[in-house]
């Protein structure tokens, strides 16, 4: 039955196919470089959030020539499927195998929630969060060695709340999400204000994966004095577009993933509902801010085919591998000790963003930003969004002590809850 | 005990297809009992429906006492009933041995053990006995994908009489054999111990008639003549269904 | 639930249900006569769709009113296409091997899946159809009702009944039919079955291009939808029973209404509800509701 | 009567896997039917099948006219003008008769037209709108029959016709296969009923084990009473 | 029958293959390429090998391509998750190891049989779709079920035991329990189909009728040996478990599913080491390709790949083989490709 001479063969051929293996990071070891691994998802439905980010790395990276403090900067680039286990390996195959000493990445959150974890068993090698940002990534079991610079999904929405109630003065929204963690954290944080005002939340949860919304559309409540839309990129599009052919006439308000450059660029009947539409988000794509125009400008020059404003993605990304090249300079590209002093650079650092504000961190590495709420607009036909408020300083826990937002218990379908009588 | 096979106005339709049609036969234990008939008869259609590939639509199957009407296919070969098959439906991926194996445990408890019966074990014998039998014995461990199919035929026998049945039922044996394969043939069906009931299905009266104590002829579903197989080749309504004599 | 709302949650269910029926009428049919399973008839659909949308975007963008029916077109054309190439230079000379047939067109729409992604990225599209099939129409009872998810009823039952027509009235079809039940006999009266098989083929591929584009003015177009439609199609057909286009039909409509009542009943564990009808059709009758047993 | 050939066949051998099913058959066939006979198992269908292209020969020629069809798909050997009525019928359970007729006729022009089919079988004619399992053996037996010659063929293959069929349409079917030649169809009619194939055929040749054992005709084998039974008879040969 | 030396030698020579490849690696390379190998490329190898082996098992002796084997890994993954101490978040825990893994492969043996009872009366291609189509229903339900699968997010922090005062996914360590659990599932399946029951399976392959007609319950035989095949790619969806540090629907999504029918195909569906040789492949392509090629299409460089074997030599790797032996040997083989 067993057929040795098979088993010899295919080791013979694995020897070879290894040893073929083996020659590219042989140069790994030298001097003088600097090397950062990168992790993005350039597959399936989250690809263009994927292709957006290695623009900015891009800009980041060529706007100091691949150099910091006299090394030069090599960038090993790997994608994704935005799946967790395929992020661990590929991340693994970045340390163990490219032996980067960074890695910044990645996109989504199961992702940042592998990383993370796999951090924790690292010693020697820091992980910079690329965009993912569930809110348990940092506030919960963290890991010394993962630092994020980016706000998580219950502080892009800050604001929207107080927003919907007092301007707009909403007493009733009704609230379409998808299914599962990332938009319950969004949902609680809007909550958190609108529900202490005295507002009433209606929520219409649909499974991850559904794209005809028909049946959720159906069952809005009329009564309801606005329709709160969580969900994002795709959905978010299905979404739109089936409200606006429905009919829809109620006042929409957004989420941060909903309005973004992936819904505005496409076009479709949801257009006429995303004029003038209010949402909550950590950029803001038409701002006068000066910064914020030359950081557009810089992009649009380099990469004449992306997006008419850079994405979300790109931004992250971009803050990420500026807050690496920060740190690296103030430590002038020492590494050594295991990180020690990049990583407590990179603590206490303050990263200008492109929007013009500032990114610190806090004790558990979590970003301190700022968050807008935002109108859409049209110009010449192509969709921005505006700045009407913003936010500074938005923490993780809402302004709370740690322990007492911890005691309101992890976002779920229910939690927290205030329906309508 | 009665009668090794008891059928009672079997029928079987394939919609308005009529493939059986009310056929009542008796075989008694021991006996070699030959059916014949021209193609589309329902001989085979017979056999299924007694091997239980599929019910009958009217009519009882009886075997040993025992009604086996509405009894799954793998009941029968329990009770002792081993059948060939016109072509070949041996396990072409396995050795001979191991074909015979299979064969050997399927009436018998233990088919479902996941522990290996050992290199002496009495099934190894008896595979190899058998394989003797049917004069397999050279090529014992050759995967059946490569017997000639004559070697399949002698398999095809070795594997009906593994589950050492009490009622053998033999679809065409003969068919497709060389005529040096035949005697050879006669001689095992020759052989075989007289305490087994055999039912064969046959067209080639060489192989047929000499070891049947019985035939039955079938045309168009139903039973035309039972007889014995000296009066068999002179009575006129078999010669008409074989020779067409009678028209034209 | 009010009168209203079932009332609209079944109509979503009807209108989906067509959606589903377009898409597997193609698989159906083309599993019908040559017995391959064409697990890229997903990529048809995304091959229809995108390559639609190229031709749909700059005569759109030139307020062009035949715009979307041009890309219903080229849609179809190229998703034919496709499935032609596919049936001739792969499938067709490996006839009867349907494992082998099945990896090949795995592979394929692997291949074609991330080619798509190459050529027009990630950003998810979306066909508009003309204004007097994009709005909303008043019904009875339900109120306001998207137009065009009216429309892909029509276009169904055009399908559907095309589809009867064609097996049934047509020379062609007799063919198609003849070749279900015993292709080495059909071509022994002389017709040439390798070419019958090629042009099903392309009937089947130009349905699921024409799936793409219908779909695609009804939701988003972006990678992954594929998958989605596959799994649609197998569904089904498993359900209504392969190579039936009344089982299709039979199959869509059990699909598509258990989809959307699942989903205004009990969100969370709608997704069962499908695969529950699957199994349990499977059990009592593992053909398929219309299928004939083998 | 000099008879033009029509098809003819060469040294053809047929295998499935190690059994040698044809070995070296050769015949030739004109206008004048030529009938089959043998006991089964002898290789009578797989020579038929060979002909049309259903079974692959693994050796050997068969010109049909003159052209080499041996290589061919079975579609284009079928519009070299050969037809079969293959073993089993194999009617299409899917079609209704009368569709069958319609997918059959190739509106080419011929002898046969579908009126003459409904006029020659009528039972067909009452059974137009039914199909596949709705059908008799025999109906499903006239409607193979007819399906091949509504094709119009220079040479039709007939395997076993009368099969299933009752007595009084087996006269039918004889007169039916009779006047063939005079509407230009060759006839190979393969049969186990003997009195139907000398009916039919003067030219009678005998299979058995693969080859042809004999060549005769109707009038000698008839009167052969041992030939009979050594070839195709109930008696053993060596009784 | 030398059942026992068949095995003495297959157990002989795969255990020095394990033992030597680590070796001779840490011998050629420095440490850290060392035990990336050893802990990446081939505990990966071994991992989705021994899942695939359950996926061979089943398509060389029973002839059933079934693609639910993913899921019925998935299904021990995140019962190990689901019940074990220490998963975040918590949704029933409070188990140790040793329970919750037995509670993880009963589990596998209970999808296993489930999936065989579901698709046992048909076959083939009805398999094939079937098996997917329960595949994908179980990943779209895991990816929107909260309340026992927490959704699209999965389970994380499965760490596995400590084991000998060691941390379970220690590279060597978990390279020898997955090497010695690879091993073992091996042999038995090399045993298993010596025994009256693998050879009754072999004869459903080959002759479901004949085999009935001979006394066997064929059903049961069909839904134990998916049973079986469960209880193998349960181990193999615990080891995957640990060595991710948990499990999303990601994990058994459609792609990984895919990725298992290309392991298996690619290493060949004609004998069991097929699995492991496809597995071995798979890995090493996946970590290097994107390194050689355009890192952007290396889907369309996995799909040409797999294409081209399902065109060239349909029975993979160990089909190349053999062809390659045969061709040097001019010894023709009857029997036709598994494919």
């Amino acid at each position: 039955m067993f057929k040795g001479l098979i088993t010899r063969r295919a080791a013979a051929a694995l020897a070879v196919t290894a040893s073929a293996a083996f020659v590219a990071p042989a140069f790994a070891q030298q001097g003088g470089v600097i090397r950062i691994g990168s992790i993005k998802t350039l597959e399936g439905p989250f690809a263009t959030g994927g292709q957006d980010a290695v623009r900015a790395l891009t800009m980041a990276f060529e706007e100091v020539n691949f150099t910091v403090a006299g090394k030069k900067i090599e960038w090993v680039r790997e994608s994704s499927n935005a799946q967790a286990d395929v992020a661990l390996a590929r991340a693994r195959k970045l340390i163990e195998q490219d032996q980067v000493d960074i890695i910044i990445g990645p996109l989504s959150g199961a992702e940042g929630m592998a990383l993370r974890d796999y951090s924790r068993t690292l010693t020697g090698n820091t992980i910079v969060n690329g965009q993912s940002a569930a809110a348990d990534t940092t506030l919960r079991d963290v890991s010394p060695n993962f630092f994020r610079f980016n706000g998580d999904g219950m502080q892009w929405i800050a604001g929207l709340g107080t927003y919907a109630y007092k301007t707009m003065n909403a007493r009733h929204v009704a609230m379409v999400g998808g299914d599962y963690a990332f938009p319950y954290a969004q949902v609680f944080g809007f909550m958190q204000e609108f529900c202490k005002l005295g507002g009433k939340v209606t929520k219409l949860w649909s499974p991850l994966g559904t794209t005809d919304f028909a049946s959720t559309i159906a069952s809005i409540p009329k009564n309801a004095d606005a329709v709160l839309v969580i969900h994002g990129g795709t959905d978010a599009l299905a979404f739109l577009t089936q409200y606006a052919q429905a009919g829809g006439q109620q006042p929409l308000i957004a989420g941060p993933v909903t309005v973004d450059q992936v819904v505005m660029s496409a076009r479709g009947p949801h257009r006429r509902l995303l004029n003038n539409l209010i949402s909550a988000g950590p950029i803001v794509d038409d701002s006068d801010d000066p910064t914020w125009k030359a950081f557009v400008d810089r992009y649009k020059k380099r990469f004449p085919d992306g997006f008419a404003a850079p994405s979300i993605n790109a931004v992250h990304y971009y803050i990420a591998a500026r807050a690496v090249l920060m740190a690296l300079e103030q430590v002038k590209g020492d590494l050594s000790s295991n990180q020690q002093a990049f990583q407590a650079a990179l603590a206490k650092l303050e990263v200008p963003t492109p929007m013009g504000g500032k990114v610190r961190l806090d004790d558990n590495r979590q970003a301190i930003a700022s968050n807008f709420i935002r109108r859409v607009v049209d110009r010449n036909g192509q969709l921005f969004t505006t700045q009407v408020e913003r936010f500074d300083n938005v923490t993780q826990t809402y302004g709370m002590p740690r322990a007492e937002f911890l005691a309101l218990g992890s976002p779920s379908r229910d939690n927290p809850s205030c329906p309508p009588q | 005990m009665g009668n090794a096979l008891e059928l009672q106005d079997v029928g079987r339709r394939f919609g308005a297809l009529h493939a059986v049609k009310g056929v009542s036969l008796k075989v008694p234990p021991g006996q070699r009992h030959a059916i014949l008939g021209p193609n589309g008869a329902g001989k085979t259609t017979l056999f299924n429906l007694v091997c239980g590939d599929f019910p009958p639509t009217s009519g009882q199957i009886i075997a040993f006492g025992e009604d086996l009407t509405r009894r799954p296919a793998l009941h029968r070969a329990r009770i002792g009933i081993g059948r060939t098959y016109q072509t070949s439906l041996l396990f072409t991926g396995l050795s001979v041995l191991d074909n015979l194996l299979v064969a050997i445990r399927g009436a018998r408890k233990g088919r479902f053990s996941m522990l290996p019966s050992g290199a002496g074990g009495e099934d190894v014998t008896r595979a190899r006995e058998l394989a003797e039998r049917v004069r397999l014995a050279h090529r014992a461990d050759a995967e059946v994908a490569t017997l000639s199919h004559g070697q399949r035929r002698q398999l095809e026998l070795g594997m009906a009489l593994a589950c050492q049945p009490r009622l053998l039922m033999l679809d065409e044996p003969a068919a497709g054999l060389s005529p040096a394969e035949r005697p050879e043939l006669n001689q095992m069906l020759k052989d075989l111990p007289r305490d087994i009931t055999l039912i064969l299905i046959e067209h080639d009266m060489d192989v047929a008639l000499p070891i049947s104590d019985m035939v039955t002829v079938m045309k168009d579903g139903e039973i035309v003549v039972q007889e014995t197989p000296d009066k068999i080749t002179s009575n006129p309504v078999v010669n008409r269904i074989y020779l067409g004599q009678g028209h034209g | 639930m009010t009168g209203a709302t079932a009332a609209t949650v079944v109509l979503n269910g009807l209108t989906l249900a067509a959606l589903y029926f377009i898409v597997a009428s193609g698989f159906s049919l083309i599993f019908g006569l040559m017995r391959t399973v064409n697990m890229a008839h997903g990529s048809l659909y995304l091959i229809g769709a995108y390559i639609g949308y190229a031709v749909f975007e700059p005569l759109y963008d030139r307020d062009l009113w035949y715009a979307w029916y041009v890309a219903i077109l080229v849609g179809m054309a190229a998703a034919a296409l496709f499935g032609i190439l596919m049936q001739t230079a792969l499938l067709g000379w490996m006839q009867g091997q349907e494992l082998r047939q099945a990896l090949v067109t795995i592979a394929l729409s692997i291949i074609v899946a991330d080619q798509l992604l190459a050529r027009f990225g990630g950003t998810p599209r979306q066909f508009f159809a003309p204004d007097a099939l994009f709005g909303s129409t008043s019904i009875p009872l339900i109120g306001n009702y998207p137009t065009f998810r009216l429309v892909q009823i029509g276009v169904a039952l055009a399908v559907g009944i095309g589809l009867w027509l064609l097996l049934n009235r047509t020379r062609i079809g007799l063919m198609v039919r003849a070749g279900v039940d015993d292709r080495p006999m059909l071509a022994a009266m002389g017709v040439n079955v390798p070419l019958v098989a090629v042009a099903v083929f392309a009937l089947g591929a130009a349905l699921a291009g024409l799936g793409g584009v219908i779909g695609a003015t009804a939701q988003p177009l972006a990678q992954g939808v594929d998958a989605r439609f596959l799994l649609t199609a197998l569904v089904v057909v498993i359900v209504g029973g392969m190579g039936s286009i009344a089982g299709t039909a039979i199959g869509a409509l059990l699909v598509g209404l258990a989809e959307q009542i699942g989903q205004a009943l009990f969100p969370t564990y709608s997704v069962i509800l499908t695969f529950l009808i699957m199994v349990i059709v499977l059990a009592l009758r593992p053909q398929g509701i219309m299928g004939r047993a083998r | 009567m000099a008879d033009r050939t029509i098809l003819e066949i060469s040294d053809l051998n047929v295998h499935y896997g190690q059994a040698h099913a044809l070995q070296g058959v050769s015949l030739a066939f004109g206008l004048a039917p030529v009938a089959i006979v043998g006991r089964n198992g002898m290789g009578k269908t797989t020579l038929c099948q060979a002909i049309v292209g259903l079974t692959k020969a693994s050796a050997g020629s068969i010109r049909m006219e003159g052209q080499e069809v041996s290589r061919l798909p079975s579609y284009k050997i079928a519009r070299h003008g050969i037809a079969i009525v293959p073993q089993g019928r194999r009617t299409f359970p899917s079609l209704t008769v009368d569709e069958h007729l319609r997918l059959a006729s190739t509106g080419k022009g011929g002898a046969w037209t579908l009126a003459r089919v409904y006029e020659t079988f009528p039972r067909l004619a009452e059974r137009k709108g039914n199909g596949g399992t709705q059908l008799s053996g025999g109906e499903q037996q006239m409607l193979a029959i007819a399906r091949a010659l509504l094709a119009n063929p220079r040479y039709v293959i007939m395997d076993e016709p009368s099969e299933g069929l009752a007595p009084v349409i087996v006269d039918h079917l004889i007169d039916v296969l009779r006047a063939l030649s005079k509407d230009g169809i060759g006839l190979l009619l393969v049969e186990q009923k003997l009195a139907l194939a000398t009916a039919v055929c003067d030219r009678v040749e005998i299979m058995l084990n693969g080859r042809i054992a004999a060549s005769t005709t109707a009038a000698v084998l008839m009167a052969d009473l041992p030939m009979q039974q050594r070839y195709l008879g109930v008696a053993s040969a060596g009784h | 029958m030398n059942l026992a030396r068949t095995l003495l030698r297959a157990g002989g020579i795969g255990l020095a293959i394990l033992v030597l490849a680590p070796l001779a690696l840490r011998a050629m390379l420095p440490e850290n390429q060392a035990l990336f190998w050893i802990g990446n490329i081939f505990a990966r190898a071994l991992i989705y090998g021994i899942i695939a082996l359950s996926l061979t098992f089943l398509a060389t002796y029973g002839g059933f391509v079934s693609l639910a084997q993913m899921m019925v890994a998935g299904v021990a993954g995140y019962v190990l998750a689901i019940t074990v101490q220490g998963a975040v978040p918590v949704i029933i825990g409070g188990f140790g190891y040793p329970v919750a893994i037995l509670l993880a492969l009963g589990a596998a043996v209970l999808a296993g049989l489930a999936v065989g009872a579901i698709s046992a009366r048909t076959n083939d291609i009805y398999l094939l779709m079937i098996t997917l189509a329960l595949a994908v229903g179980f990943y779209r339900f895991v990816e929107t079920n909260i309340d026992w699968f927490n959704g699209y997010e999965g389970i994380r922090n499965v760490l596995g035991p400590d084991l000998l005062g060691r941390k379970f996914r220690d590279p060597i360590l978990f390279y020898a329990i997955a090497s010695a659990t690879a091993l073992s599932l091996y042999l038995g399946v090399i045993f298993l189909v010596r025994t009256p029951f693998g050879l009754a399976l072999q004869g459903i392959r080959d002759n479901p009728r004949r085999v009935s007609a001979l006394g066997y319950n064929v059903m049961l035989h069909r839904i134990v040996a998916f049973g079986i095949a469960g209880f193998i790619a349960g181990c193999g969806g615990v080891l995957a478990t640990i060595y991710n540090i948990g499990i999303s629907p990601g994990s058994i999504g459609l792609g990984a599913t895919m990725n298992l029918l290309i392991i298996s195909v690619i290493g060949g569906l004609g004998h069991p080491i097929g699995a492991f040789i496809g597995a071995l492949l798979f890995a090493i392509f996946d970590t290097f390709a994107a390194s050689i090629y355009d890192r952007d299409r290396f889907n369309t460089l996995i799909g040409a790949v797999f294409l081209s074997i399902v065109l060239i030599s349909p029975d993979g790797a160990l089909g190349m083989v053999r062809r390659l032996r045969e061709g040097f040997a001019r010894k023709p083989r009857a029997g036709a490709p598994p494919l």
